[in-house]
């Protein structure tokens, strides 16, 4: 038993932290917020170092890597608000070509729900993608994005995440069955914890820094205990969501050490909240400035609440806990 | 203790409920939330209907042009308003509620007689200038200079949080005077025409993506020194008029506009999902839906007791800090229960699939402002502790 | 429209204060933890002052008052901690004799569910009652309380309130109909909320001397933000949960002013949660001195929880609020 | 990132739960919780029967003893142990995880090899004096005195919060020495007999009603200058060493205890009430379950981490506060949680209806402590705030 990360891991997470560093820096993620979020180039810098063929063994061009890897990837890429539909391309690697390679940008969405009866698909980076993909009881569906019929949302939450409104998906082709779906829910909610946990770990250093920047009072604001204690609160969410997260991802790689549904469940819901959590707290750290468009702590929030939408919500996941313990 | 209004206030209500069921229908549909000179004309219009009719400044004294009504008749005025989904104060907020009632009570007599009428009728609109970037919860540190030159003060500095000055007439400005003084000595009210030169108004984006509020960059602005109101350096008592109604009553008519968002909440909630899975089905959502009710309910409650202790004392009293800290924990509570409610419908602030949800998601949005707008959550919570509790000050 | 208390309603208060700081010192108070919290010349004296009888036409000897009286009585009493079935024995009378006049203890239980499918019973105050009283559906039913077979609780959670468990409660005389029944659930809860919201109020009084005294780190631990904090939030909880109260008050006597069922629930929801989360506060408050028995810090919170399971705890007053909405 | 035990981890594993299987139907059932002759007995006769099969210690330097097991191996050590339902440390926890470690560090060559082994042989008990009335989260203004005389000290003063002093045979005493020092510097540590005459101990009620602790007054009490451990004056870096043990992963059995807490609950949300209206038939208090479930999961988790850091760098981290401050708060939710399924058979600390109800009221009462023993909430969020985030301190 070492649950810290080894030396491979430690230099794969500073490889990721530095690719985000210089293909996403703050400068690049806003100049997105005009053109959709995805950008081609970018895409293809993630593919090429690797993000979406982590699992896909060396002999077909991956890492080979299993989903602790994974999971300390996907923290980095939320840390650094990379938008996009990561967790759809990365699932996708393997069963849509040019997914692995950054060729084609793979969406997705879940389905729930007896045909009819269903609401309306929120889809979300529609007019970027190559292909969308959507899961549901039955298996996965590959649909062509240019053939669906959504209506485009004028004012998205996340600017990141523009988003359609679908009532109805054509028809697609079978790519995948039903076990696949089933491990494809597990680990996309893995993937969107890690995101979340990443997210969740980014503002605490965001406000913490304006907390020692910004002076009121003729003091450094984060030596008032109101706000001290606040980002003490986030620190520990993001520490124990963190816990959590890596978990879910150990249990991926080893099923034996116990019940993956219940450590997957878990991470998804608590990397849910302290996103949710950390990402308004941030804001209030910041005052007024916060709730300005300039100042980047909007962003993190309004992702969380996007992020906490895909792979079962907090409350889904909570339900799902209670039936396991 | 008595909630029952009494008969000359119920005769108020029939009054205005009258006249509003005659007016409303010739009131079109508000302008487009960007379209600001839309916004002016038609708030601006409306303001004028109220004010023939005899409604305008309904607190504000009868000598002054105002209606004189008592706390409880401006609660049945928001009531009714509310209820007739009549439009809002808009961009006649500050000057009707803030810089009004400054000149009120510490104007000069020529100095009411010049703006005072123009705000009743619509004619004349105002914002606020007192943020700073650096000054905000610690107003008092800010630091636009004015520097007596003549007949005039010579005005330097930069204004954030200003609402409605692209079409604002006056804005009521504090600025330093005295920079050597401790900082709440050397502040002083000031009345800005915002056609001053050397005045620049730059929108200011919030996080909605909208702009309902302005940067002002002032360079040299000369600023005459009768448009002092009160003494030179004294103006941190002055603004401090307007403040305690900030917290008092400000958010009354708010509060009346939630009661309606979580009726649409509940209606989303029995109407999106499946049959037996929609969200009104789970209990615990129909607990947390229940128990905002409640809070709501409180808080309705708790305005008439500060609105009857206002009448007896004459001035509002500290209830205002125990409404807006509770009441921005229940708008954070409502926000994200509305959230969760909505699930996929959440990531658009447009309604989605036929269902209400964009207000909701405004809300959400909204009350992220609520515990940072007009002091803090945690300057409110001080506030209570030293001024309410006598709790000692922090060294 | 004047919500606040008149002249007279303010005498009134006074004159409860003043009873209860003649009758029940916290000296007092704990000296009835080793006496059943129930103590008949001091029973006498809260009946003699009027407390059982504020409803009462003056014809009948009661005062006449109405229910905005009787709240701000029972806040006073909630506020003292005075022990007993209070409110059992207010509802009582004028359909039992001697309740009125204190000659008669009289407690009460609410029976749910059909016969046969019942929970055991939790009676307060059994080996102190004269007389039990039971409401179910069909009414209100006066059972002769030796003839109980309760098992006395050896460790009661508040030491003021013993606790017998019966398994079932013996046939009783039926003495008020169904109407009644509904009538007392919406005074009950009403009379209990008043009393919750006085544990609130007295708990901000205690916590905010006790941090006025207190020194840590060469300060009052009250010029300390995380302390001043809780405390104003406490003021907070207190202050919206008395205008809810004062005003289920007022729509008792006055339905015509809306809708009574939505402000008694609002009511006991709110005071429940106040006194619940005050009382916690206010034992943090006192750090480890809070959690001895020799400070009073932990009766209030332990007669909040008795409180808030009489006459529909929070988790029932919220649904009812939903069914309102 | 590896979350499965070593194979010479699981061999531990496996050799314990054998010797587990074997003798613990030869323990009988523990003596009340007043008891406290009885529980002394108890608790050490289990130590020697540890102590016998090589299990005593098990974190202790095997050249002193103990088995100088691995912080993972001392996980598997508190699963398995807890799994069993084995008796708990009890009378012995001072001794073998406070005042035990601190000899380890800081004593002599002699101190050690006097007091050492009877800990580990379950011959001599301990206990704490270290808080005092005055001193609660300020710790260090602790103001028992300690005066030189000759080869002993003198030392008067008042201690709190000492849990087994009944039955404890030495103290870990913390008093002052130099009165003139800075409050930090003028603190030694002592150990005090506990049959040492000028000492009086007096049992204290808590909250549950009974006398878990008790108060010590001292009277001029005689301690040997040579029971003094580290160097006059430095007894606060000495006593440091075990509070960060305590902050560390002190909680760590509690937790697995928490846990069938839990499971337990969720026994009664199943099993109470009528059919269809049980407490588990309502999703709201399914989902603050399972949410629970979530919080216990990854606090097990955060405790794999700590004990990996813990592991690599040979000191506990800053992992304890956070553990503590989410651990406390998990727990007042838990309990509050389990009151309100519990209904009104929460009046009662002892079961109610054949429901292991009194388990969840002193699970509640317990978490009321949990928020403030050893260093309250408020100080561990200062404690993160400056320590690991790097924020200034208040002035």
């Amino acid at each position: 038993m070492d649950f810290e990360l080894s030396d491979d891991q430690e230099a794969l997470q500073e490889v990721v932290r530095k690719l985000c560093a210089g293909a996403f820096p703050m400068a690049t993620i806003r100049s997105l917020e005009d053109r959709g979020g995805v950008e081609r180039d970018l895409w293809r810098r993630l593919a090429d170092a690797g993000v979406f063929s982590l699992h896909l063994p060396e002999s077909a061009g991956g890492a080979g890597l299993g989903s602790c890897e994974s999971v300390l990837v996907f923290e980095e890429l939320g840390r650094a608000l990379v938008p996009g539909p990561l967790v759809w391309t990365h699932l996708a690697a393997g069963i849509v070509d040019g997914a692995a390679t950054g060729e084609l940008v793979v969406g997705g969405v879940e389905r729930r729900g007896p045909p009819g009866r269903r609401t309306p698909l929120v889809v979300e980076h529609l007019a970027a993608l190559d292909r969308l993909l959507v899961l549901d009881e039955a298996g996965v569906w590959e649909v062509d994005s240019a053939a669906v019929a959504g209506e485009p949302v004028q004012h998205p939450l996340d600017p990141l995440t523009p988003v359609h409104v679908a009532q109805e998906l054509p028809g697609g082709r079978q790519v995948a069955g039903p076990d696949t779906a089933a491990a494809w829910r597990l680990e996309g909610a893995a993937l969107t914890s890690a995101l979340l946990v990443g997210l969740a770990g980014a503002v605490v250093d965001t406000a913490v820094s304006y907390a020692k920047e910004r002076r009121q009072f003729e003091r450094p604001i984060g030596s008032f205990q109101a706000v001290k204690h606040l980002l003490a609160d986030m620190l520990v969410r993001a520490e124990v969501a963190r816990a959590a997260v890596y978990a879910a991802g150990a249990h991926l790689d080893d099923p034996g050490i116990g019940d993956v549904h219940r450590a997957i469940a878990g991470a998804k819901l608590m990397a849910g909240d302290a996103a949710l959590a950390n990402g308004k707290a941030c804001i209030q750290v910041h005052g007024g400035m916060g709730f300005t468009w300039e100042v980047d702590a909007h962003l993190y929030v309004k992702r969380a609440r996007v992020l906490d939408t895909i792979f079962g919500p907090v409350d889904a996941q909570a339900e799902a806990m209670a039936e396991l313990i | 203790m008595n909630l029952r209004y009494s008969e000359s206030e119920e005769r108020f209500r029939g009054e205005l409920r009258e006249w509003l069921d005659r007016v409303l229908p010739t009131v079109g549909p508000p302008p487009a939330i960007d379209d600001w000179p839309g916004r002016r004309a038609y708030d601006t219009a409306w303001q004028r209907m109220l004010f023939e009719a005899g409604f305008a400044g309904i607190s504000w004294p009868k000598e002054l042009g105002g209606r004189g009504a008592s706390p409880a008749e401006q609660l049945v005025f928001l009531e009714e308003t509310e209820r007739a989904h009549a439009p809002y104060v808009g961009v006649n907020f500050v000057g009707l509620l803030h810089a009004g009632p400054t000149l009120i009570a510490e104007a000069t007599s020529e100095q009411r007689s010049r703006y005072l009428s123009p705000i009743l009728r619509g004619d004349e609109v105002w914002c606020q200038g007192f943020s700073e970037p650096g000054a905000g919860s610690d107003l008092a540190a800010l630091r636009t200079r004015a520097v007596r030159d003549g007949d005039d003060y010579v005005v330097s500095g930069q204004k954030i949080w200003t609402s409605h000055a692209e079409v604002a007439d006056f804005c009521e400005l504090l600025v330093r005077t005295d920079p050597d003084a401790p900082k709440h000595r050397g502040i002083s009210w000031l009345i800005m025409p915002m056609d001053s030169s050397g005045l620049e108004v730059r929108p200011l984006r919030t996080i909605y993506g909208s702009s309902e509020f302005s940067e002002m960059f002032l360079d040299e602005v000369r600023i005459p020194v009768a448009n002092r109101v009160g003494a030179e350096n004294d103006g941190w008592r002055v603004a401090m008029v307007t403040f305690s109604f900030e917290r008092g009553t400000a958010l009354v008519s708010e509060l009346l506009q939630t009661m309606e968002l979580l009726e649409s909440l509940v209606e989303i909630a029995r109407s999106t999902g499946t049959e037996g899975a929609r969200p009104w089905d789970d209990a615990g959502i129909r607990r947390e839906l229940g128990h905002l009710a409640a809070d709501l309910d409180a808080l309705w409650s708790l305005t008439k007791r500060n609105v009857t202790q206002a009448s007896r004392t004459g001035v509002p009293g500290v209830g205002g800090s125990v409404f807006k800290l509770h009441y921005s924990e229940v708008r954070h509570r409502l926000g994200d229960l509305a959230l969760r409610i909505l699930g996929r419908a959440s990531l658009s602030f447009d309604d989605v699939g036929g269902a209400r949800s964009g207000d909701q998601v405004h809300g959400w949005v909204h009350a992220i402002s609520l515990s940072i707008a007009a002091g803090t959550s945690q300057i409110q919570r001080n506030i209570l502790g030293e001024r309410v509790l006598g709790l000692p000050r922090e060294r």
